[in-house]
């Protein structure tokens, strides 16, 4: 296929989103036939636009196309796309395709009369929106696109917006993301200024040698806009509460596709600033640091599963920034091993989190259904009734504690390796104190992932159930069961076949190291990544090969054996109930207890009193560290100040005529001037 | 053919006036404003020829703004048929907040006004003569006083006599800056007639005194800033457009700031053909950034949803002071952002009549659950508020593109930057108040009332217009704004800026 | 001729004085209504040079003037207090003589800043129109700004518009279409507009302090 | 030889799976002379699988197929971990760049699985061992990498299988500072991984102060023949770890005498940990981060040593 019919694919798919969403929001009086039309297009887009991305990627070079639309007389747009574009899209598009299957049986689970075609209006947009950010090649129809994306996610977000918690989330993420709009705004503007005009082919041909003109101001102002997309600490604070808000597909959608266009941000920023500042790659590092660590404590301090999932989401965002700034810093220090490494794994990574955390939150999302509550402490016991279910989350938990055979561990593996590489190669290099910084770090928030995880999936689908539900859960439809599946498959397959993954994205790789200054003649050395990645896959496979064999040995032991059942030791106790199980705040206490200022801990209990005391709890929360002592400080001084200032408005209009006269005396001053 | 733009709805409001059929009224205003939209269509098809010694003429920006005008006037006066039908219901209305009861003015005078004012803002946009276009403004305000207290108690009646007030020392103060103006070229043309005729003006100020040009500059931007709302002499503004009845406060909004800033563009014009512009951008851009200043600090906490549709209007008024004072490639955007800010703002209104009469409550914290209650209305706001702060895929978003840009190509770096937050804390505010009345459980223990075409229609199409004009950029609005970028900046390229 | 000007421009400094010093509403309404004879007659000084036609234009105006600032303004407003609640005093927010030293400031600023612009004129370069006139704006801005009830505001409004007139009128010869203009401005705000208005909060409110028409704002009470 | 290579790789692979057993019983030999005991046979843990294979299983009501998939998935991964432990100068059956990486992650893999197979009980003991099993795998995963990473600076490489070969005799001595701070912390790294005193008591009986055991205790049968056998692996894999660094000075000399010797260190390590067992007290709950930290603190002080 010529890129001309590549990109005439694209927009057909986008004519599916677009005009299927309309097409659906008109028939919403017919709700059922809405439902599946408005998922059906969403399906039917996406697998026209994966077609689309296989052939793109075999074109190979970027290619760019005009489009002229008279925006305000003022302008063109430009559509295009090249390898990073096309990685992007693709994962979009796989969630795009999987997920609305899910919605679909989701939406109909707990019908409450709602129309369903708005919903499915706006699902449409937002696949279009993340589409169309993907393939806009200059700035005016990036933002465009963004601010679709932004405002039909929105839309999603407060389905449920009966609920006050629903509204307040709809309103942090608006308020987050236009804040963070406003910031990109001042970046491509001071872009379209340096470089003479918006098209991104202006960007990249105007592209200084050395370094650009307030350079680091460019960069800070595409970290601050693409990091609030992307769920930076502390830019993070919408994140956690809009995820867990929007119904779980949703959820999925935005945790495994929609923050990832803020790294595709990052890395379009990182490619038209131009030579790179070793200070970026430290700046990155910290915040991949940060957001990794902290993410990873606040998931594990979390009680709400959806929100738990979101903070996990922080800490692969910070997971992936470390693997970016690795690549950067390779770039600037001349270690190409270091480079390959790090931009392969933080690309693998981002993979990898879309597949594992789609999978996480459909799961969820199973179970939030099924149980009706997303409090992890009322559940248990859940592998039962739901074992198709349970299963599911147990691959994505694997995953995501980046653990052998499944496919997390392959992103992060690289990472480390890039990481190791960059210290062996230089251990007396500035960046050697940062590498070991990076390497703990990683094997940190690795731990607390572990821990998180171990006790999302421990308590929620083993033991004993804990409260009374309201009614008996079972495992879901087959709508939810079969997008599950396919991530489940995606999950093993990407870690079996990591290497042609790796070698599939050489063009993207390419392409990000050469925007950092990297001269166009020393190709990243992805060859070397290759023997690591092919072991890495046949021990995954040996190790699922001999887990199974050993299942049949011991199977075979067991078979002709007395097999009893009894009860769970109970240390001579003669009724122990379902209540005495190990909670989850109690699981992460002692992980959590050095982290207790950090994570804004509050322990709230009834001391027991009298002799024969009737009750008393003891219960621990934790608030966002950032939200609570930062964000919402600041609004209320903000809000303070402002009202300092209205008394302005007193209503006498003696006062309104004294604003005039100093008006006028001050424009007389200043015309003497 | 101009006459005829400003006597028709004159001569509609006189017959208005005496007409004794409230029915045959409301039709008398209905065909003035079609009247006057066909003619303004005419006008922008066939140019028409100056009159009355070229005092009445139609330039660029002149037909920009009566298309505007005409179009919102007719908006509102469809909107109007329904209102004054629900409104004469009966005699005495009870008062929302306060519970006492109060009777309306008479509909002739309503009905009249509303014509005169037509007429008037006909006649700012016409006229090419200074003194011609102090006096229209100054008939603007007359014409429209009657109109803010149609609901006759005492807040009506404060916000009245605050309106006047304070828009009548500013008049005054513009008359004495037309009087400096004459003073300013009586220099070099001693002993004959001094003309304000802007023909006249753009030869004659070559050897202008520049002091007393900057103090005339200073007085009329004074003057006329009071009636364009610009802070700190935007104080009657929230008042009038929160006591007004909605398709009033549209057409203030709409209207009649953006006919005041043709007050302030004129004055400009005359400034840069005195060669004083380097004085006037500053006066401008500081207006215009307190503006926004004040605009953002009186939104953050707002709760009265009509107060805070009014302080969005300080805003964009400081916007538009802002990109004139900028100048160059941000011209173009300030005409395409009045266009914008026009069309959406009036749109806004007229949801926020149709709240205010379902709910009776001016206060947003006792508003929810819009998008069940008025399904239509609600959306409408939503998308009102989407696009008024500036969100694609409305025009708002390509004016603010524009004048931005053209700060950060003037190395205005800093200005952009303050701007911008200023805007997100508007956008926070608004947001606040408008998700918080859109979302949430409709109350079931009111009824849902089914909404009427003549409520939803206006604002729908203003707001479809809105996005029309953004996006589909017909020819003759292209050429009216390019024709006005030109008068600052003759080398003006449509689209040599944003490739 | 100039003598003349200068006496009309003390006269009305002094009147300015006087009337942030006044205490009686009926006084005030008297002192702008002598403002008003003054500025009647100021396009009548000098009218022997003008040509014919202008000579009638000028005739028309000084006529009009003083038919709405001597006869007009002061019959409505004396009506206004006549018929009005019983208040008869101007109601300052400020001390008189609090109210009278910033005249004074108020008078030194305008000769200030008629030093900064000077006339072009030379025949009137060296009179006292401009800090008359701008003493003239000053006083009626002041008496606004400090006066409570709505009927002295318009008082102040018309202080304001006299010294505005007065900047003016000078310039009968040159422009005296502004003139008229100026005039229209007067029939137009304080006849119809103001009258009615203040007709109406008489009414409604039975006061006509406008200290306590403060319903509307954004300030906390 | 080329030829022979493969084959011999797999012989310390087969004497690892053979042998691992005996390290348990070796320590509890050196605990029993300290308290003046005869103890328990070297053997003892051969008879105890070859006891607990040929039994059938109690499983509690509570549990699912998450109980029995535990005991098996670590036994695998810490199989898998020894294909990438070299012997001596012999390289692992499996090596690349990067194993020591891979190594940690097979090693949390087997922890996870331990771990959700004692949540699945719902016992509130287990799931106590759980937390804490956690918590200190969260502490121990960053130090160990750190001491990793130090061995990979000392040998310059990636690959286990080529670090000890990588270090020179007139090097080791050179490095010698080094070597033990990373013997040190490795050290640590073993006693907290398998379970030892001071920070879990492996032959404890109040479940309150059981780590490790407390998480196994309510499997039955194989499956706890699995759990025992892994545990001895993952013994033998770390006291190979550490025999392999202290015998690395020797191993130009020949995979023979190198042989030797690493049977003698790894003895020697058993000896040690059987010392170390003996003459300490288990810490405090509290205590156990601090000393974990500090096997991290080794770590970097070797890398500062290493890079002077």
């Amino acid at each position: 296929m010529t890129p001309d019919t590549i990109l005439a694919v694209f927009f057909c798919s986008l004519a599916f989103f677009v005009f299927g969403g309309i097409a659906a929001l008109i028939l919403s009086r017919f709700n059922t036939f809405a439902s599946f039309w408005g998922a059906g297009v969403a399906m039917g887009g996406s697998l026209i636009g994966l077609c689309a991305v296989s052939a793109g990627f075999a074109v190979g070079h970027p290619f760019q196309s005009v489009l002229r639309i008279p925006l305000g007389g003022f302008c063109t747009l430009h559509f295009g796309f090249d390898p990073l574009s096309l990685f992007f899209a693709g994962i979009t598009l796989l969630l795009g395709f999987v997920t609305p299957l899910y919605g679909l049986g989701y939406l109909r689970a707990h019908d409450d009369g709602k129309p369903a075609g708005p919903h499915w209006f706006c699902f449409n947009g937002l696949l279009a929106g993340m589409l169309l950010v993907f393939l806009a090649r200059d700035a005016v129809g990036f933002l465009i696109a963004w601010e679709l994306m932004a405002l039909t996610s929105l839309g999603l977000v407060l389905y449920n917006h009966e609920d006050r918690r629903v509204r307040q989330a709809g309103w942090l993420y608006l308020v987050a993301s236009h804040m963070g709009a406003a910031a990109l705004l001042l970046f491509f503007l001071m872009l379209a200024h340096d470089r003479g005009g918006f098209a991104f082919s202006a960007f990249m041909a105007h592209r200084p040698t050395g370094f650009a003109a307030h350079a680091n101001l460019l960069f800070l102002l595409a970290v601050l806009g693409f990091g609030t997309k992307a769920g930076f600490m502390p830019l993070h604070v919408w994140l956690p509460e809009a995820h867990p808000a929007a119904p779980s597909h949703v959820s999925a959608l935005m945790s495994a596709v929609m923050i990832k266009t803020g790294i595709y941000g990052l890395l379009r920023a990182l490619e038209w600033i131009g030579p790179w500042n070793p200070a970026w790659g430290w700046a990155l590092i910290f915040i991949g640091l940060s957001s990794g660590l902290l993410g990873a404590l606040f998931a594990l301090a979390n009680d709400d599963i959806k929100r738990l999932l979101a903070y996990s989401s922080i800490d692969n965002i910070g997971i992936l920034t470390l693997g970016i700034g690795i690549g950067v810093l390779g770039v600037t220090y001349h270690i190409p091993l270091m480079a390959a490494a790090g931009f392969a794994g933080a690309l693998l990574h981002l993979l990898n989190h879309a597949l594992f955390k789609g999978l996480l939150f459909l799961s969820a999302g199973a179970v939030y259904q099924a149980a009706g509550t997303r409090q992890i402490s009322r559940l248990g016991g859940l592998f039962k009734t739901m074992p198709r279910t349970a299963l599911c989350f147990l691959v994505g938990a694997v995953a995501i504690c980046a653990l052998p055979p499944l496919n997390g561990c392959v992103g992060e593996f690289l990472i480390y390796w890039g990481a190791f590489k960059g210290y062996l190669s230089n251990p007396t290099a500035p960046i050697a104190p940062l590498l070991i910084a990076v390497i703990a770090g990683l094997a940190l928030i690795g731990g607390l992932a572990v821990a998180t995880f171990a006790k999302t999936f421990g308590i929620v689908f083993l033991g004993e159930p804990r409260a009374p539900l309201a009614h008996a859960p079972r495992d879901p439809g087959l709508l939810l069961i079969i997008p599950m599946l396919i991530l489940v498959v995606a999950c093993f397959s990407v870690a079996l076949f990591a290497q042609r993954v790796v070698s599939g994205l050489s063009p993207v790789l390419t392409q990000i190291a050469a925007g950092g200054g990297a001269a166009p003649e020393t190709i990243l050395p992805l060859n070397a990544l290759f023997r690591p990645l092919t072991l890495l896959a046949t021990v995954f496979a040996l190790i699922l090969a001999a887990g199974l064999a050993l299942y049949l040995v011991r199977r075979r032991l067991l078979k002709n054996r007395p097999v009893a059942a009894g009860v769970t030791w109970d240390c001579g106790y003669a009724k122990p109930t379902s209540r005495m199980q190990y909670t989850p705040a109690s699981f992460a206490q002692p992980l959590l207890d050095p982290f207790t200022p950090l994570l804004n801990r509050r322990i709230f209990s009834r001391i027991p009193r009298a002799l024969f005391p009737k009750s008393s709890t003891l219960s621990t929360g934790s608030s966002d560290l950032f939200q609570t002592k930062f964000f919402i400080p600041l609004v209320r001084s903000l809000n303070r100040s402002m009202n300092l200032f209205r008394w302005l408005q007193t209503g006498r209009v003696q006062i309104y005529v004294l604003y005039i006269v100093i008006a006028l005396i001050g424009v007389i001053l200043w015309s003497f001037h | 053919m101009i006459t005829a733009l400003i006597l028709t709805p004159f001569c509609l409001g006189l017959l208005a006036f005496v007409l004794r059929s409230d029915l045959l009224r409301r039709w008398v205003l209905v065909l003035g404003a079609a009247i006057h939209l066909l003619l303004t269509g005419l006008c922008i098809w066939i140019p028409p020829s100056p009159e009355a010694h070229g005092w009445l003429a139609l330039d660029a920006p002149g037909t920009l703004f009566l298309a505007l005008s005409s179009t919102l006037f007719f908006a509102a006066a469809i909107y109007a048929f329904g209102y004054l039908r629900v409104e004469s219901d009966s005699a005495q209305h009870q008062d929302l907040e306060d519970g006492f009861l109060f009777d309306n003015e008479p509909e002739a005078v309503f009905c009249g006004c509303l014509l005169f004012f037509l007429s008037t803002m006909t006649l700012v946009a016409a006229s090419r003569h200074l003194g011609l276009l102090w006096v229209a403004i100054e008939a603007t305000t007359l014409a429209s006083a009657p109109l803010i207290c149609f609901h006759r108690h005492h807040r009506s009646l404060e916000a009245t006599w605050k309106y006047l007030l304070v828009c009548s020392v500013g008049i005054a103060l513009a008359l004495l800056g037309n009087f400096f103006l004459v003073i300013a070229l009586s220099f070099h043309t001693a002993g004959s007639h001094v003309s304000l005729a802007m023909a006249d003006l753009q030869n004659n100020m070559s050897g202008v005194n520049p002091a007393w040009l900057k103090a005339a500059y200073g007085f009329l931007v004074i003057g006329y800033g009071t009636k364009m709302g610009l802070a700190p002499m935007h104080t009657w503004l929230p008042d009038a457009h929160s006591e007004s009845p909605s398709l009033v406060s549209a057409l203030l909004s709409g209207a009649v700031l953006s006919t005041a800033f043709l007050g302030i563009l004129r004055a400009t014009q005359v400034c840069a053909w005195g060669g004083q512009l380097e004085f006037a951008r500053p006066v401008l851009i500081v207006f215009g950034s307190f503006s926004v200043l004040v605009a953002a600090v009186f939104l953050f906490s707002q709760s009265d949803y009509k107060r805070m549709l009014a302080y969005s209007s300080v805003e964009h008024m400081g916007i538009m002071a802002l990109g004139l004072g900028l100048g160059g490639t941000a011209i173009a955007g300030v005409f395409f952002h009045a266009i914008n800010h026009s069309l959406t703002k009036a749109a806004l209104f007229l949801v926020a009549g149709n709240i205010l009469a379902c709910t009776g409550t001016k206060s947003s914290n006792q508003v929810h659950g819009l998008l069940q209650r008025l399904p239509f209305s609600g959306t409408l706001w939503l998308l009102g508020f989407f696009a008024i702060t500036g969100l694609p895929p409305f025009g708002m978003f390509f004016s603010k593109l524009i004048i931005l840009k053209a700060a950060v190509d003037q190395g205005a770096l800093v200005l952009a930057g303050v701007l911008l937050i200023l805007l997100a804390i508007v956008f926070m505010g608004m947001t606040t108040i408008v998700l918080r009345m859109c979302l949430g459980p409709a109350d079931p223990n009111r009824p849902i009332t089914p909404e009427r075409l003549s409520s939803v229609l206006p604002p729908l199409a203003l707001l479809l217009l809105a996005l029309l004009v953004a996006w589909v950029w017909p020819e003759p609005l292209r050429n009216l704004i390019v024709e006005s970028a030109r008068l600052f900046d003759p080398q003006f390229l449509p689209g040599g800026h944003l490739p | 001729m100039n003598e003349l000007i200068d006496f009309s421009m003390m006269g009305l400094i002094l009147l300015n004085l006087v009337l942030l010093g006044a205490t009686r509403l009926i006084h005030s309404v008297r002192l702008v209504a002598i403002q008003g004879l003054l500025l009647g007659l100021l396009p009548l000084w000098g009218i022997a040079d003008a040509e014919t036609s202008l000579q009638v234009r000028l005739y028309a105006i000084s006529l009009a003037t003083l038919t709405v600032k001597c006869g007009l303004f002061p019959w409505m407003m004396r009506r206004i207090i006549r018929e009005g609640p019983t208040h008869r005093e101007v109601k300052p927010s400020i001390a008189l003589p609090t109210a009278l030293l910033t005249g004074i400031i108020a008078l030194a600023l305008a000769f200030w800043i008629s030093h900064k612009l000077i006339l072009p004129n030379p025949r009137l370069a060296d009179t006292l129109i401009i800090p008359a006139g701008f003493f003239g704006i000053f006083t009626g801005l002041l008496l606004i700004v400090t006066r409570r009830t709505a009927l002295s505001q318009v008082i102040g409004y018309v202080a304001l518009e006299n010294g505005i007139y007065a900047v003016g009128v000078v310039f009968a010869h040159d422009a005296p279409l502004l003139i008229e203009l100026g005039i229209l401005l007067d029939v137009f705000v304080a006849v119809f507009v103001m009258g009615v208005t203040v007709f109406h909060i008489n009414r409604d409110f039975d006061h006509m302090d406008t200290d306590r028409m403060t319903e509307l704002r954004d300030s906390p009470p | 030889m080329n030829l022979l290579l493969p084959v011999l790789k797999i012989i310390p692979l087969l004497g690892a799976l053979l042998a691992a057993p005996l390290i348990p019983g070796l320590i509890n030999k050196v605990k029993a002379a300290f308290a003046g005991r005869r103890g328990p046979p070297v053997l003892q843990l051969y008879f105890d699988l070859f006891k607990l294979i040929q039994r059938g299983a109690v499983f509690s009501r509570t549990t699912t197929s998450i109980l029995s998939a535990g005991p098996l998935l670590s036994l695998v991964s810490a199989g898998f971990v020894l294909l990438f432990i070299p012997w001596g100068p012999l390289p692992a059956p499996l090596a690349f760049e990067g194993d020591l990486v891979l190594v940690v992650a097979l090693l949390g893999l087997g922890r996870f699985m331990t771990v959700i197979s004692a949540l699945d009980t719902g016992s509130s003991f287990e799931a106590m061992g759980a937390s804490r099993e956690v918590q200190f795998a969260a502490l121990t995963e960053p130090s160990l990498l750190l001491i990793l990473l130090a061995l990979a600076r000392m040998g310059n490489s990636l690959s286990l299988s080529t670090i000890f070969t990588a270090l020179p005799p007139d090097q080791f001595v050179a490095c010698g500072p080094a070597i033990l701070l990373v013997g040190i912390g490795l050290t640590i790294a073993l006693l907290v991984e398998n379970c030892r005193i001071p920070f879990d008591d492996p032959n404890t009986h109040l479940e309150l102060t059981m780590i490790h055991e407390v998480m196994v205790l309510d499997h039955t049968g194989p499956d706890l023949a699995l759990i025992l056998y892994g545990a001895s692996l993952k013994l033998w894999i770390m006291a190979l770890l550490l025999a392999n660094l202290f015998t690395a000075w020797a191993a130009q000399a020949g995979v023979l005498p190198a042989s030797v010797l690493i049977l003698v260190a790894l003895g020697l390590v058993a000896g040690l940990i059987g010392t170390i067992e003996s003459i300490t007290a288990r810490l405090r709950l509290v205590k156990i981060p601090q000393l974990l930290i500090g096997a991290g603190a080794c770590g970097i002080l070797a890398l500062f040593l290493l890079s002077r």
